[in-house]
């Protein structure tokens, strides 16, 4: 084999405290080096012209270059051995910037370093082997999780893309949080009237296959073909059937079931549609609070359904979904603000929710859009809010910014004014955040023309007071305490990571934060990608965000999907494992520790042998660590090239 | 229950202001079969001026006690006083810092350990006695008493150094106080601040603060204010007329300690309890609750 | 040997190419100053160490060895650390055994943005082995692996690696 | 004993037709020691034999004849190795008849020619009510049993064969033992660490790499691939040198970390006697301290180093 190796001054970068002509002068020294100099950038057009040059020269069939961290040029050279005719594997990096002169200014300690980090790249490169890519056929159907603003958008996009779309849903109806909310910022325009239309298209497109009361139960598979599972719950009604008429609802006698939908202000009854929007529009029963369920008596909803479609015997049916990509769009939940005591810990009636509060003024909520005390009913006047309830809070383990709560705060004190003219809003906040299109300009119309008082600090204590409440908070611009008499207190609660999101991630093989939201592939670069190939982010599940960024990520998510999908057969990295099948005694063990499912053992001569899904093995290298014989073998990161880089430095 | 006996610390206000929180206390640890042995000679914690000041100098106030109690074989140091506690807890709380023990230990030139474990009476009755202990022991159960709890601002506070009960909604006193017999309301201003340490400075904010308090108590429809603070309990029942010329209220609601109740529930009467100790006089409302506790006025 | 006599010691990094060695490159841009004495050899996981690549490196003199890989439940792979934590644990437990003061290896997660935090490992550690020395080596063998050591020793590699030693001195 | 031998043949001579081979113990050349014996043929049963010189674990022999339906005899300690081999699915159950038996101690030859002093010379002995009678060139003596047991006795975890098909014989408690003998990883933790390692050295230097404790172990179910001779990995280097022979021990050890039941075969079969066993206690000691876990108890479980738990409750991790 013939070695080039590459030295790079990268300007002064390098050369400023390592000498590269004596690594270059080394490297010759070194096992089948036959061409070593150093460079001044080894990047640029004459840099590379001069690698093509020397590989073609001296008959290189592999190249070294020693400059910055592989993860900044690795490609572009590799590229460079293509255009000079090598194979593109046939090349290693030794990062002597990053690693080297960048953190020690001892020049001739890193020379010496410089030159052994040359000679283990030249000990690995010894024994990498030429690969290629294969090829595999693609699934061109996309599933999308979670049926909110960002997942609509994922499928309209993907469906108007002409991809056949899986769109599952944990609730009964898609809409997610959008479709709770009455007007959304800056525009105070009606959420549903533009979210709406949205709805109907999904319902209406026919390359849309629609799941709602239904979850993902297991993902199984790769890129391109992935197997999942889906749950769909038994809503106790034939949908094929049920019309959305809505007599069963007005006839069920359970008329206290607690109302999911409304954030539990005000109730329902046991068999409902959730809200007049509602997409699906089909009744469900919550078998909770439903009589015939729970006692076995009742059955008022049989007699009035017109379409008999009332079936008390029904049961989650497992639907198996085969799509090439998914996007996940689970969301957000809210900060559950009963762990501040200061707040009454849940113990005041008339203490709510922001999203409660949304459903207070929104027309098609419990008060028809009067603005109520959930305590008496009467209508509050001095309204108090809390902005940063479970947002920037080490304390209660969310030092994070929910982001929008600025925004849908300042909205509310205005929609407050429009319900109640004589009403006046108080807000405690932290900081204003408000880094939109016409959003700083919206807060400041809610201080100077709705005459919202914006107080800056937090709040000590929520205390009952002769049916109203006393907030005692501090003003740190004034510097002293205030205290506030108010009929309402809203909480602006803060977004956490949607209930059982790391369970799907698990099961999707993504990775998540501390705090449950979905790691992206990388934070600048990569925004929708996850680190798992095939499956994309949109929305509040990768971190919490309103609902233009929510719109933009599911569209971009889809255009991610849709160039994926723009080919017909994907390249699967080569720098995976494979079985020397007479080394292999079939012990499993590869299989036993394998993330992804990749070795499956089968017959060969009548003996057990593990052999590697090209496709599905991400080169994790797990395997190899476990095989005790070492039949199982990660290319390119081989036994005896991690072997041959520790006997370099370490010559006994 | 495992034997316990403590390192009595009473506190400057326990042989003055509150004698009678110092006597009932004893009492009820007696019947309760806590061992408690005073700590000999022991001083000042320094109470709010001196942590006000100098670190260094409150803590080896405090170190001294510790240190004496440290070598009396105890299970531990028990103070009835809030602010006693904190200061103690706090203490040792700050010599986990190794600098900071050595300092204290060169200011003493002694060794303090300070690793006794330190609780309030009301923790230790709560942890060791037990609620249902103290259910038994109550004879004459308080029945028909309505009383508002009131905690004080410093009974929990800060949580990491007190270690004992919810800071924002504690439930000791609530839990005890329903166990022998009285009703105990829904009270939001339990661990307000009453204006303890402005009592002789800052009348007026007294005034306000602890005004709330008796005004909150009063609308609630409590007959009776139950405390576990010599500062708090002074400010709302000594203070209680001044308050009521200052805002122009009307209250007479007797302040009591809650060793007071429960000794009085015990059917214990007289001299110990020391009722009589009380500024708003707590008689004509014990009476009305029926001849048993009547006798209170004997 | 190459290593700078009296000045540096034989360390070698095993570090995952997603975490770790993003970290030691946060490091660089940071211009976080830092020892001298680590070699890093970049692996793909730590899922992807083999206990058995440290004892090799101890048995050819390595003074320390140091592995960093993503903070449990970041690694790109999703279970690779997860095993790699049980299997380091257990060589924890060898190396004392084989006469390996265990305080020459230590295993850690550094996160691609955690820069000071590598550092701030780096520092630590080199100077933790330094507080050691240099680890004790074999000095039986027979006749044949004196000669073959005298054979590799003058081996081209090495002879390369004994000059820009000598540019160091 | 000799009824239990009676039991044992007994059963064995029913289950035979039904089997390829029956694996137990015959009389061997020096009659401190017994030997394999694989019966195939019923004449083969009359030469089995059962007492504590039936030390070695038969259950090695098994994974080579996978395949074949196997009858194996079993003292409590080779049922843990065939627990492992069967976990590890190396070994498949229903192939496999399992003679269990109840073992009072296996004897260790080399011990009981030292405290009987009697050398190599032994001509004949006898086991009876607990004493081992020795005649040899220096005449006869008699030793208690337990003065001639291997150390794995001493920390016996059950001496009665489980699982297993057919019981010979009643259950019973291990032999009741005192004053353990002082095992190498003793003495080694009363040294230094440069002193260990020079231990090592010196035990290694005497190591003939015969490779012999690498085919007496159970688990060392790689065959012809052991990564000890192999080029492609070339995980250690034929030079004659300690080094290279520690590092094959390491990697035995760290091979069957998990898995090792501490049979003791490996340390058994060593010619020159080296303690190669040292590593694998320490092994498994922070194994059970770590995953609470016993190789070689329950068929069920996944060895713990192809397992792991997100929050690993006994692992303390350095914070830097």
């Amino acid at each position: 084999m013939n070695i080039g190796v590459f030295v790079c001054h990268c300007g002064s970068n390098i050369e400023g405290t390592v000498d590269t002509a004596a690594v270059a002068k080394a490297a010759m020294g070194y096992p089948e080096v036959v061409f070593a100099t150093d460079t001044m950038y080894a990047c640029s057009e004459p840099g590379q012209a001069g690698i093509i040059e020397a590989v073609r020269n001296y008959e290189l069939d592999g190249v070294v270059v020693a400059s910055c961290t592989p993860r900044m040029h690795e490609t572009t050279f590799r590229r460079t051995l293509e255009r000079a005719g090598l194979n593109r594997y046939m090349f290693e990096m030794a990062n002597i910037r990053e690693h080297v002169s960048w953190i020690g200014k001892d020049r001739a300690a890193n020379t010496n370093k410089a030159a052994e980090l040359v000679m283990i790249a030249v000990e690995k490169l010894r024994q990498n082997t030429e690969l290629t890519a294969g090829e595999f056929s693609i699934n061109k159907r996309v599933m999308i999780i979670g049926g909110g603003v960002a997942g609509i958008q994922a499928a309209l996009d993907c469906a108007d893309g002409g991809l056949e779309v899986v769109l599952v849903e944990r609730e009964p109806s898609i809409g997610g949080k959008m479709s709770k909310l009455d007007k959304t910022f800056p525009t105070v325009d009606c959420s549903s009237c533009i979210l709406g239309p949205r709805m109907v298209d999904i319902s209406q497109n026919p390359n849309i296959t629609l799941h709602t009361l239904s979850e993902v139960e297991s993902v199984d598979g790769f890129v391109g073909n992935f197997n999942v599972k889906v749950r769909r719950k038994a809503a106790y009604v034939d949908w094929t059937l049920c019309t959305g008429c809505g007599e069963c609802a007005a006839k069920c006698p359970s008329k206290k079931t607690p109302d999911r939908f409304n954030e539990f202000v005000g109730t329902t009854t046991a068999i409902n549609i959730p809200f007049p929007q509602a997409i699906p529009k089909k009744a469900s029963i919550n078998p909770a609070a439903c009589l015939m369920l729970t006692k076995g008596k009742c059955g008022a909803c049989v007699k009035v359904c017109p379409a008999g479609a009332i079936q008390f015997t029904q049961e989650d049916e497992i639907v198996t979904e085969e799509v090439g990509a998914i996007i996940v769009a689970t969301g957000y939940d809210l900060f559950d603000f009963t762990k501040y005591g200061e707040y009454g810990g849940g113990r005041y009636p008339d203490v709510i929710t922001s999203m409660q509060y949304e459903r207070l003024l929104s027309a098609s909520g419990p008060t028809e859009g009067h603005i109520k005390r959930p305590s008496d009913g009467k209508e509050p006047k001095d309204i108090v809010f809390i902005q940063c309830v479970g947002s920037r809070d080490k304390s209660i383990g969310r030092p994070y910014c929910s982001g929008f709560c600025c925004m849908y705060t300042a909205k509310q004190t205005i929609l407050t004014k429009d319900h109640i003219p004589d009403s006046q809003s108080y807000v405690f906040y932290m900081d204003i955040r408000s880094p939109g299109k016409g959003y700083d300009e919206f807060i400041r119309r809610a201080m100077e023309e709705y005459g919202a008082r914006y107080i800056r600090g937090r709040v000590s204590a929520i205390q009952p007071k002769g049916g109203r409440y006393l907030i005692k908070g501090v003003n740190t611009l004034m510097g002293d305490q205030v205290e506030i008499e108010a009929d309402l207190v809203v909480l602006a609660v803060g977004a956490e990571a949607s209930k059982g999101a790391p369970e799907l991630a698990e099961k999707l093989r993504i990775s998540y934060d501390s705090y449950g939201f979905y790691m992206e592939g990388h934070p600048k670069l990569k925004p929708v990608e996850t680190n798992t190939a095939g499956i994309y982010l949109a929305g509040s599940c990768q971190g919490p965000k309103d609902i233009p960024s929510s719109v933009a990520q599911g569209g971009a998510a889809a255009s991610k999907v849709l160039g994926l999908f723009s080919k017909d057969k994907l390249a699967s990295d080569p720098q995976i494992s494979s079985v020397t099948l007479q080394r292999c005694i079939g012990c499993a063990k590869c299989q036993s520790v394998c993330p992804f499912g990749a070795i499956e053992m089968t017959e060969f001569r009548g003996m057990t042998k593990a052999s590697v899904i090209a496709t599905v093995c991400q080169g994790c290298g797990n395997c190899t660590s476990a095989c005790p014989q070492g039949a199982i073998q990660l290319s390119h990161f081989t036994d005896n090239q991690i072997l041959a880089e520790v006997n370099a430095l370490c010559p006994y | 229950m495992t034997r316990s006996r403590y390192a009595y610390y009473p506190g400057c206000s326990g042989q003055g202001t509150s004698r009678e929180y110092d006597s009932s206390t004893r009492a009820m640890c007696q019947d309760l079969g806590f061992e408690l042995i005073d700590i000999p000679d022991w001083n000042c914690c320094g109470s709010t001026p001196a942590h006000a000041v100098d670190h260094l100098l409150s803590a080896s106030l405090v170190a001294r006690n510790l240190a004496i109690a440290e070598d009396m074989d105890v299970d531990g140091i028990i103070t009835p006083c809030p602010s006693c506690l904190k200061n103690l807890k706090t203490t040792q709380h700050r010599m986990l810092r190794p600098e900071f023990h050595a300092e204290v230990q060169k200011v003493l030139g002694r060794v303090v350990r300070a690793d006794l474990p330190i609780k309030s009476v009301l923790q230790v009755l709560v942890e060791d006695a037990g609620i249902e202990r103290i259910a038994q022991e109550s004879t004459a159960p308080l029945t028909g008493l309505k009383v508002v709890p009131y905690y004080g601002c410093i009974m929990n506070r800060p949580p990491d150094v007190m270690r004992f009960d919810d800071p924002e909604n504690p439930m000791a006193l609530d839990n005890i106080l329903t166990a022998i017999g009285i009703e105990v309301l829904p009270f939001a201003l339990k661990t307000d601040c009453c204006g303890a340490s402005l009592g002789t400075t800052r009348r007026d904010v007294v005034a306000r603060l602890s005004g709330r308090v008796l005004d909150a108590a009063a609308a609630a429809g409590a007959d009776a204010i139950v405390t576990a603070c010599p500062l708090c309990q002074m400010n709302l029942d000594m203070r209680q007329a001044q308050i009521n010329k200052a805002n122009g209220s009307h209250h007479r609601l007797p302040v009591f300690y809650y060793s007071q109740l429960i000794m009085l529930a015990a059917g214990q009467l007289g001299e110990r309890i020391g009722l009589d100790k009380l500024c708003v006089s707590p008689f004509s409302l014990l009476s009305s609750l029926g001849s048993q506790t009547g006798e209170a006025r004997s | 040997m190459s290593v700078l006599e009296g000045k540096e010691l034989r360390i070698i990094g095993f570090l995952c190419n997603w975490c770790s060695y993003g970290g030691a490159d946060t490091a660089g841009v940071g211009r976080f100053a830092q020892p001298t004495d680590l070699r890093i050899i970049k692996l793909p996981c730590t899922g992807r160490i083999n206990p058995l690549f440290v004892v090799r490196a101890f048995l050819n003199g390595a003074d320390g060895v140091l592995v960093s890989g993503c903070h449990p439940r970041d690694c790109h792979y999703t279970e690779g650390n997860f095993y790699a934590r049980r299997r380091l644990e257990v060589l924890r437990a060898l190396l004392p055994v084989m006469g390996i003061d265990p305080a020459r290896f230590e295993y850690t997660w550094v996160s691609a943005s955690e820069g000071q935090r590598w550092r701030t490992v780096v520092e630590k550690f080199t100077e933790q082995v330094h507080g050691l020395g240099p680890i004790p080596a074999f000095n039986s063998g027979t006749c044949l692996d004196a000669c073959l050591s005298t054979a590799i020793s003058s081996a081209p590699a090495h002879a390369a690696i004994g000059e820009t030693h000598g540019l160091s001195t | 004993m000799a009824s239990r031998l009676e039991e044992l043949k007994a059963a064995v001579r029913k289950a035979l037709p039904d089997l390829d081979v029956v694996i137990a113990w015959a009389a061997g050349p020096n009659s401190l020691e017994h030997t394999p014996l694989f019966i195939t043929s019923e004449a083969e049963i009359d030469l089995m034999t059962w007492d504590p010189r039936c030390s070695q674990n038969l259950a090695g022999y098994l994974p080579g004849l996978r395949g074949k339906k196997v009858g194996i005899v079993a003292k409590g300690c080779d049922a843990r190795s065939i627990t492992e081999l069967l976990q590890e699915k190396l070994i498949d159950r229903g192939q496999l008849t399992i003679f269990g038996l109840h073992c009072q101690g296996a004897a260790d030859p080399e011990k009981i020619r030292a405290v009987a002093g009697c050398g190599n010379e032994v001509e004949s002995a006898e086991i009876a009510d607990g004493k081992l009678t020795i005649v040899s060139r220096k005449g006869t003596c008699a030793i208690g049993l337990e003065n001639g047991l291997l150390a794995k006795c001493f920390r016996c975890t059950g001496a009665d064969a489980q699982p297993c098909d057919q019981f010979i014989g009643e259950h019973g408690a291990p032999p009741a033992l005192t004053d353990a003998p002082e095992t190498a990883l003793d003495r080694l933790e009363a040294m230094g660490m440069e002193e260990r390692f020079r231990f090592w050295e010196e035990q290694m230097s005497q190591c003939i790499r015969c490779y012999a404790c690498r085919s007496a172990c159970p688990l060392c179910v790689c065959q012809d691939h052991c990564a000890a001779q192999s080029r492609e990995p070339h995980w250690v280097d034929q030079t004659d040198h300690p080094r290279e022979k520690l590092m094959f021990q390491a990697m035995h050890a760290l091979h069957t970390a998990g898995r090792c039941t501490e049979c003791g075969e490996c340390e058994r079969a060593c010619p020159v006697g080296l303690p190669i066993m040292t590593m694998k206690l320490a092994l498994n000691r922070q194994i059970k301290t770590l995953f609470d876990y016993e190789a070689g108890i329950d068929p069920e479980k996944t060895p713990p180093l192809f397992q792991f738990r997100e929050t690993e409750e006994h692992i303390k991790e350095r914070k830097w």
